[in-house]
């Protein structure tokens, strides 16, 4: 495609505003592995930067009660707090519990919304990891169904 | 060769939702193939967004997200005519970024 | 007209006589385009062999044909087509009737088997659940064919193993082993007479409807 | 669950996810039935269809110099004259006279790929799904389905081979075989049935909008692939246990031309989302 070589400048041009303008979590982008790896929700989150664990209803968690199909389920989170650090979507059930991790910024409202994949019916964890340390969570059961002809 | 995204980026008062759709795999690394050996991971690793140029968004994603990846989010003081970049980078260190103008 | 008619059918290369038909082919014309068609059309892939459709039994090429006119069967037809597809049935060699209903239902669950993308070796489902309800516990079920909860319970199977509940037990077996033998144009595939289900799976899939310890009957 | 309850109206407050807000409106959520989640998740899919994707893919492909010919498809004449793509969708299949047979929309860009990009027609028909120039049949496809989002299907029935092919396709649908009998009539023929959760469109009438044939192309969530309507069809003949029905073969678009016939009025809506 033509816009390859366009795509790869703009990519760089961007990687260098990025940098210049001061953003440390944007100029390193670091993909946090241990975060991803990890298999639990507490450990996930605990490797966010979190010390302690909280259920609050100022989390929102956005979620079917039942997915049609374990393959795209949306999912989001948001809240209106202010003082957060990032947020997190988990599935407990998957192998690797956490699905996305999102920086708050000044220039974002704190709410995302993406799809994950959930291997079985499980809690599904929204999360506010907070300046204090804090990691405010709200969950929800997702049932997940068998659909089609199982073929 | 990534395929384009999709972006759609809607003003609403002093701000807008942006929804974006990637073209990726997203192979979760715990799949086995019809040999019975394990598909390595391929996924998204880093979503960013640019508005005007200045960076507003950064998100870390695993191999859980869904293949050919939707996300939603709402830039505060965007309206209509500014520009939106998005930029996905994987795992293998593919990556790309397409440009959307606000509606 | 008569042109018109030769020309589709030359096009097709189908090798019909002329025939003095005033508004389009006939019936006889058209099932005899259609079998040239599926003839031309498909082909083996894996362990899907094209006499699955080129060389379908008398029961399906009845049963399809009144589909296409929108009659049922007469009666006449319709009983010798039960007749001997009743006749096929293979009753359990040992006397043995009901098997695992645990197996009866992972095989009731699993909708595996006999494509073109599956292996000859594999273990074939039975697809109930894309067409019955069975355990409630299911949620995901099919509407195709009847609710199939509490099947023994309201038949009044207690015992399997008593005198009284044998016609039951035996019709289980039968309409499970091949479903036409019951009602000639039957929607339900032919599990056992089709081979898509083995003998011990048929016993598993009775036990799942017919145990009293089965959720079906609980 | 009242948490689930509370954060599904606290969202609501926030008012971003209008698709919930159905459900959430309701004062038991715990009693929803299953359909009712089912439809509540369809609504939160409905915005953000990654077929998208694969329309702008096939776009870009109509526009593009490809091929031994190193030409573009703008002058394809896909019935409506060289070019037009707009409405095209809802009026296929259809004979053609300069092939002199009944195409559907993708037998027909094979043929285009072929006469205008110098393409080996019978090498794409010979390509997997999802492989190769077959995939971009598919984006074509689902580039040119959308451009006919919202009219309504108005297949040409003048043609002696029109006819004779929706007659051909009724008798496909009806015909019973393989290992479990199935005919498309197994599943499609009568009223408000399902397969587990999935509701089935009776096909052998018209269907209603955006139901069955005014469906497809449409992404499907299962396994993240654009599905074109051949293997939609495709993978209907393998899971009843059929042969295998070749690409843009006669079977396959007779079928077509009897689900399009009937489903004559009905808006489309493809590029679908399906499960």
């Amino acid at each position: 495609m033509q816009t390859r070589r366009e795509t790869l400048q703009r990519s760089v041009a961007v990687a260098g505003l990025l940098a210049a303008a001061g953003f440390p979590q944007f100029a390193q982008a670091a993909f946090n592995k241990t975060a991803f790896e990890a298999k639990s929700v507490p450990d996930a989150i605990k490797a966010t930067g979190a010390a302690t664990l909280l259920e609050s209803k100022d989390v929102i968690l956005t979620a079917p009660d039942i997915a049609e199909n374990g393959a795209v389920v949306p999912m989001g989170v948001s809240t209106a707090l202010p003082g957060v650090k990032h947020l997190l979507l988990l599935v407990e059930k998957n192998p690797l519990a956490l699905v996305a991790l999102f920086h708050s910024s000044e220039s974002l409202e704190n709410n995302f919304l993406t799809r994950a994949k959930m291997g079985q019916t499980s809690d599904v964890y929204a999360v506010a990891v907070m300046a204090d340390g804090k990691a405010l969570w709200a969950k929800k059961e997702v049932k997940v169904t068998l659909g089609g002809c199982g073929g | 060769m990534a395929d384009p995204m999709r972006i759609r980026a809607q003003a609403a008062g002093d701000k807008a939702t942006v929804r974006v759709l990637m073209s990726h795999e997203m192979e979760t690394g715990q799949r086995k193939d019809a040999a019975g050996k394990i598909v390595p991971a391929w996924h998204i690793q880093e979503v960013t967004a640019t508005l005007n140029g200045k960076p507003v968004l950064s998100a870390e994603w695993g191999p859980s997200v869904s293949k050919n990846p939707f996300l939603q989010f709402v830039v505060k003081g965007a309206k209509a005519g500014d520009k939106i970049a998005v930029t996905w980078k994987d795992n293998k260190g593919d990556s790309r970024t397409d440009e959307a103008t606000v509606a | 007209m008569n042109t018109k008619i030769s020309c589709v059918i030359a096009a097709l290369a189908v090798a019909l006589m002329e025939v003095g038909c005033a508004s389009g082919p006939s019936v006889a014309e058209l099932n005899t385009l259609t079998d040239s068609i599926i003839k031309a059309s498909f082909r083996s892939e894996g362990i899907a062999k094209v006499e699955r459709v080129t060389a379908t039994d008398e029961t399906n090429r009845a049963c399809s044909q009144a589909d296409v006119a929108g009659v049922p069967l007469d009666e006449k037809t319709a009983k010798a087509i039960e007749e001997s597809n009743f006749k096929s049935i293979r009753w359990p060699a040992d006397g043995q009737f009901l098997g695992d209903w645990k197996q009866g239902e992972a095989i009731a669950q699993s909708g595996r088997g006999l494509t073109w993308t599956d292996e000859a070796t594999g273990t074939n489902g039975g697809n109930c659940y894309n067409c019955h309800q069975i355990d409630k516990k299911e949620i995901s079920y099919g509407t195709i064919g009847p609710s199939l909860y509490n099947y023994g319970k309201i038949r009044g199977v207690n015992d399997p193993k008593s005198p009284e509940a044998k016609l039951m037990v035996e019709y289980t077996w039968g309409k499970i082993w091949n479903a036409k033998a019951y009602n000639a144009c039957s929607n339900m595939p032919r599990a056992g007479h089709m081979g898509i289900l083995t003998e011990a799976q048929v016993r598993h899939v009775v036990a799942l409807l017919l145990d009293p310890q089965s959720p079906v009957n609980k | 669950m009242s948490l689930a309850k509370l954060t599904m109206q606290k969202t609501l407050s926030l008012a971003l996810t209008f698709a919930l807000c159905a459900g959430a409106a309701a004062p038991a959520l715990a009693q929803k039935t299953t359909s009712q989640g089912i439809d509540e998740y369809r609504a939160m899919l409905a915005d953000g269809n990654p077929s998208e994707l694969f329309e702008a893919k096939g776009e870009d492909l109509w526009k593009k110099a490809r091929g031994p010919k190193n030409a573009t498809l703008e002058k394809c004449d896909l019935g409506q004259g060289p070019g037009v793509v707009k409405g095209v969708f809802v009026t296929l299949p259809r004979y053609f006279a300069d092939t002199q047979r009944m195409q559907d929309l993708e037998s027909r860009l094979v043929t285009c790929m072929e006469t205008l990009q110098g393409l080996n027609g019978a090498e794409i028909a010979k390509t997997p799904f999802g492989k190769g120039e077959q995939s971009n049949v598919t984006a074509l496809a689902t580039w040119i389905a959308s451009e006919s989002k919202g009219l309504k299907f108005n297949l040409p029935q003048a043609h002696t081979q029109e006819k004779t092919f929706y007659e051909v396709g009724k008798r496909l649908f009806y015909q019973r075989g393989g290992t479990h009998d199935f005919a498309c009539a197994s599943c499609h023929g009568e009223e408000g049935k399902r397969i587990r959760l999935q509701d089935l469109p009776v096909l052998s009438q018209n269907p209603g909008d955006g139901v069955g044939f005014a469906a497809w192309p449409a992404y499907r969530v299962s396994n993240g692939q654009m599905w074109s309507m051949q293997l939609r069809l495709n993978d209907c003949y393998r899971q009843q246990r059929f042969p295998y029905p070749g690409f843009g073969s006669n079977a396959t678009i007779a079928l077509s031309t009897y689900l399009g016939v009937n489903a004559k009025g009905s808006v489309s809506v493809a590029p679908a989302l399906k499960r």
